[in-house]
């Protein structure tokens, strides 16, 4: 059987949603990140508990959020709290054990900047969203993914503005800085997946089918280090991508 | 005494040029019809605060009523980038203080009980706290790692809009409650909008359900489809077409002209702008009822 | 997974003896079950906090389970004094450690919300403060007069008895609402009891009633009349008669002995209690129901 | 027609109910407060807030409370929220303007003991029950009313203990704290009305009819001033005791 064609979103869907563990609480916005979680719920995760920075948790959405404020995350969800308690008593306590994060630049040591581009921040060259709840998250929860298409302008050598942090300028300044969350575990891009080494630097662990080292090295804005035991990421099977297709999106409004 | 009277009259009464607004309500129940009125009003100088700027300062900026920002995160949800106010930041025709969203609503909860600040852990990410000096370090009295501090946000006036309150402005509301509670008890006065004004009794066959008490309110607005194109829960959806609409408006200073005369200046008010939508887009917004299992409070 | 196991098993997995418990319920929703479940099992050591020790600890005291007592008002609520506990304190055989109630109950806010403390204002009645070193001053980087501090209570269990919840967890409370989500977020396990244990999806046709989330839950049990001589709103009254009748067995150290004997002992569980209180009582805390008007959070 | 009887209680309910304001936001416990401020509410203050520890604003009860918490505050209460709202939200914020307090010993300050009898706290040779939240209604209410029946024992010069700040050593004292609240306004007793005066002590400005001046003194720990503008109280009316008698408490609980 010839290998399935999908798109470089489902791709990166798809390996991230492999990433999630049965039980994991997963702070969660809208978009690629909310489906890899709900893909995870109907697969491998059935126990999954996605909650959203509005304050919603366990929500069980009968179309297609497209907003973090989508009223479809509220009824039926398992719970509604305010802002300030999403998180306090989630996600500061330590109730929180993935957060997805997203962000123009991602560093060679999983910074990330979503602030300013530019060195200046008070005259922004581009002013970005800034952090909304990433700060937090990227300090808080247990783990954190990153999905992003694989770009030399999103991998700088080091971010314009430091929003969240990743490493730092290395593992043992995190470690120093003794925040209860582990910090970047995976960022899955459209060409393969970067996981830090013992340092915290990113590094290639592992490849799309087809794609090459040469391809992640030329799209990183660091001398990209590839690991000893480089691995092929297994292509999206049939069920993953029927359910994202026919369930989750049926539009394709995140999957292209 | 009822605290009901028109939002024009609210406004009018208690929004001053200079003050710092609070419109809440995270991506609900944000009370556009309020700072359509602002607008209409020609209100000057204000500084606008809010996690997510969201359309509605978005439009208040483009009509000049803002001097400052003050927000955690400035986007057009789901759709991407907030342009007037983005370009307005980026010209430096905007003056603006910036937050984490949990500093942000961490600033109201210390505003809201009283407190000058809020204690927040760590993060490590360092440069907004060397951007704005308002972020303090603080000295844990038991000798752990020291904490950030946000200074309490009291603002002069919240606009807060609740699906149902009765005339002396206590208030149910559900769905996403965001930092609505926080807003009105941190803010020195409060406009309340409402879908529904209902009799006291209602409110008294549910406590548990007012998060919001008559006691801080200032003035009570009966306000039906007020959130639009935000929404109410429960009572309408989201018009995700307008969030998408404005971001093609907003990349024009003309168009954006055009729309704010069309829709706020030349409507008279808020249930002028819901009938000029048209049939179309009221039955695209009509949601079916799914109504909550009810509780016993017990005949004591 | 249903974490739906019987009480006993609950307080034999998850307290140990020396624990720091926390039995949470401001005056209403006790969770009397479960204190007299741990004095079966005959636990020893135990740090009770509460604000209001009331007839839970009093009895859990005169059983001998406590070693030390963290509290804000010990007292009989509405009756008088709680002689056992404040016996005990005159004559030095329970260490204490006392709090306002608003320092009680910001110490499980701290805890709650993973802070090492929380700041209020000062009282200027400085007496607690000099004999509860834990207590300490704060310095308010934005100038201000300092603030108090109280370090963050995180128990290592806490009993929440709550009116439904399924079979994970998730819970529905109402009425008075006291500090059980605080104690349940605070605590490191949580039991929870309830009336009615109900589906899943009946707690979700009402997500905001929804305080405590099964995520920090470890047991969840099913014991209806839980808190009698407590109450549960909607569900059975205060037995008034009971907190009377309490201030007489309790002056005699015999009359509690055999109280205790009776009523907890020689009974296997609370629903032999509640059988053995008889239909009179059971008549006379009966309720009428008076319903909530319900929300409607609509279908999208 | 001649005076009314009444009893020691009902003297003192009526008295202090006259101190309510019409809109007064009153933090409130059970028993005789709780019937003073019901009195007010159906007399000279029909928009009188009552709110209650345990996080009830607005009960109507339809039977008279026995507890803090007895749910027939609850069932048809205008909102209810957590303890640490009711202390946070209402009290620190400043939405309360009236506490009323009790305790052991009141000292000529205003001062109020209700933690410990004796001058070691850590080995109390009465333990009383502790502030609950007196402590802070003491400091933060706008203005403090205290009832209780005048007697030496409880008008010591000086209290064992601190639960709660009247004006300390002296208005001054209280002024450099910069405590919100105004402090002690009025005790009312079975004899008369205490008031502070410019320097912050309970001096005697109002006696019930029939009672004395010397009667006051006697039953007062430190040397007891009279005011020169020293007043009688109005009697109960009929109404008031009507209302006492047969609306509020008919079974005569806290009346006696």
């Amino acid at each position: 059987m010839s290998p399935l064609a999908y798109s470089s979103s489902e791709l990166m869907i798809v390996n991230a949603s492999r990433l999630l563990r049965d039980g994991d609480v997963v702070f969660v916005g809208v978009g690629q990140p909310n489906l890899a979680c709900n893909l995870a719920k109907r697969t491998h995760a059935p126990n999954l508990v996605m909650i959203y920075e509005a304050g919603v948790i366990g929500a069980e959405p009968a179309r297609l959020p497209l907003s973090i404020g989508d009223p479809t995350l509220i009824s039926g969800a398992l719970a509604v709290c305010s802002m300030y308690d999403i998180f306090s008593f989630y996600l500061q306590r330590g109730c929180v054990d993935v957060g997805f994060m997203g962000g123009a630049q991602i560093d060679r040591f999983g910074n990330i900047n979503a602030t300013v581009i530019g060195a200046d921040y008070s005259k922004p060259k581009v002013r970005l969203p800034g952090s909304g709840g990433s700060q937090e998250i990227a300090a808080w929860a247990n783990r954190c993914y990153i999905m992003t298409p694989h770009q030399k302008r999103r991998f700088p050598e080091k971010v314009d503005f430091l929003t969240s942090a990743g490493y730092l300028s290395g593992r043992a300044e995190r470690e120093a800085a003794a925040l209860r969350g582990g910090g970047v575990q995976a960022v899955v891009t459209d060409l393969g997946i970067m996981e830090p080494d013992h340092s915290g630097e990113l590094v290639l662990t592992a490849l799309h089918p087809q794609k090459t080292v040469e391809e992640a090295r030329e799209n990183t804005g660091w001398p990209l280090k590839i690991s000893d035991d480089l691995k092929e990421t297994t292509p999206a099977s049939e069920q993953e991508l029927a359910i994202l297709r026919l369930e989750l999106d049926p539009d394709g409004l995140y999957l292209k | 005494m009822s605290k009901l009277i028109s939002l024009s009259e609210a406004i009018a009464s208690f929004v001053q040029d200079g003050d710092t607004l609070y419109a809440a309500g995270f991506t609900h129940l944000i009370p556009f019809a309020a700072g359509h009125e602002i607008i209409r009003q020609g209100k000057k100088n204000l500084t606008l605060a809010r996690a997510t700027p969201d359309l509605i300062y978005d439009q208040m900026v483009a009509a000049g009523c803002a001097r400052k920002m003050v927000f955690s995160y400035i986007g057009n949800p789901g759709v991407g980038s907030l342009r007037i106010v983005r370009s307005a930041l980026e010209n430096g025709r905007l003056e603006w203080e910036e937050y984490s969203h949990f500093g942000m609503i961490s600033r109201l909860q210390a505003g809201a009980t009283g407190l000058p600040f809020m204690p927040m852990k760590q993060t490590a990410a360092t440069d907004l706290e060397k951007a704005n000096p308002r972020i303090k370090r603080l000295t844990d009295p038991y000798g752990g790692p020291d904490l950030i501090a946000v200074p309490a946000l009291n603002p002069d006036v919240a606009v807060v809009h609740v699906q149902r309150a009765d005339q002396n402005g206590n208030a149910h509301l559900w769905g996403i409650i965001g930092e609505q509670k926080e807003a009105a008890f941190a803010a020195k006065k409060v406009i309340l909008t409402a879908e529904e004004i209902v009799d006291e009794t209602s409110i008294r066959t549910d406590p548990n359900r007012t998060l919001i008490p008559g006691l801080v309110v200032s003035a009570v607005c009966h306000i039906p489809k007020a959130c639009h194109p935000s929404y109410a829960q429960g009572y309408y959806d989201r018009d995700n077409q307008f969030y998408l609409q404005w971001d093609q408006i907003s990349q024009s200073l003309e168009n954006t002209q055009s729309w704010l005369d069309e829709w706020v200046f030349d409507t008279k008010d808020h249930a002028e702008y819901w009938h000029k939508l048209g049939r179309q887009v009221h039955n695209r917004l009509r949601v079916k009822p799914r109504q909550s299992t009810p509780v016993n409070y017990g005949e004591y």
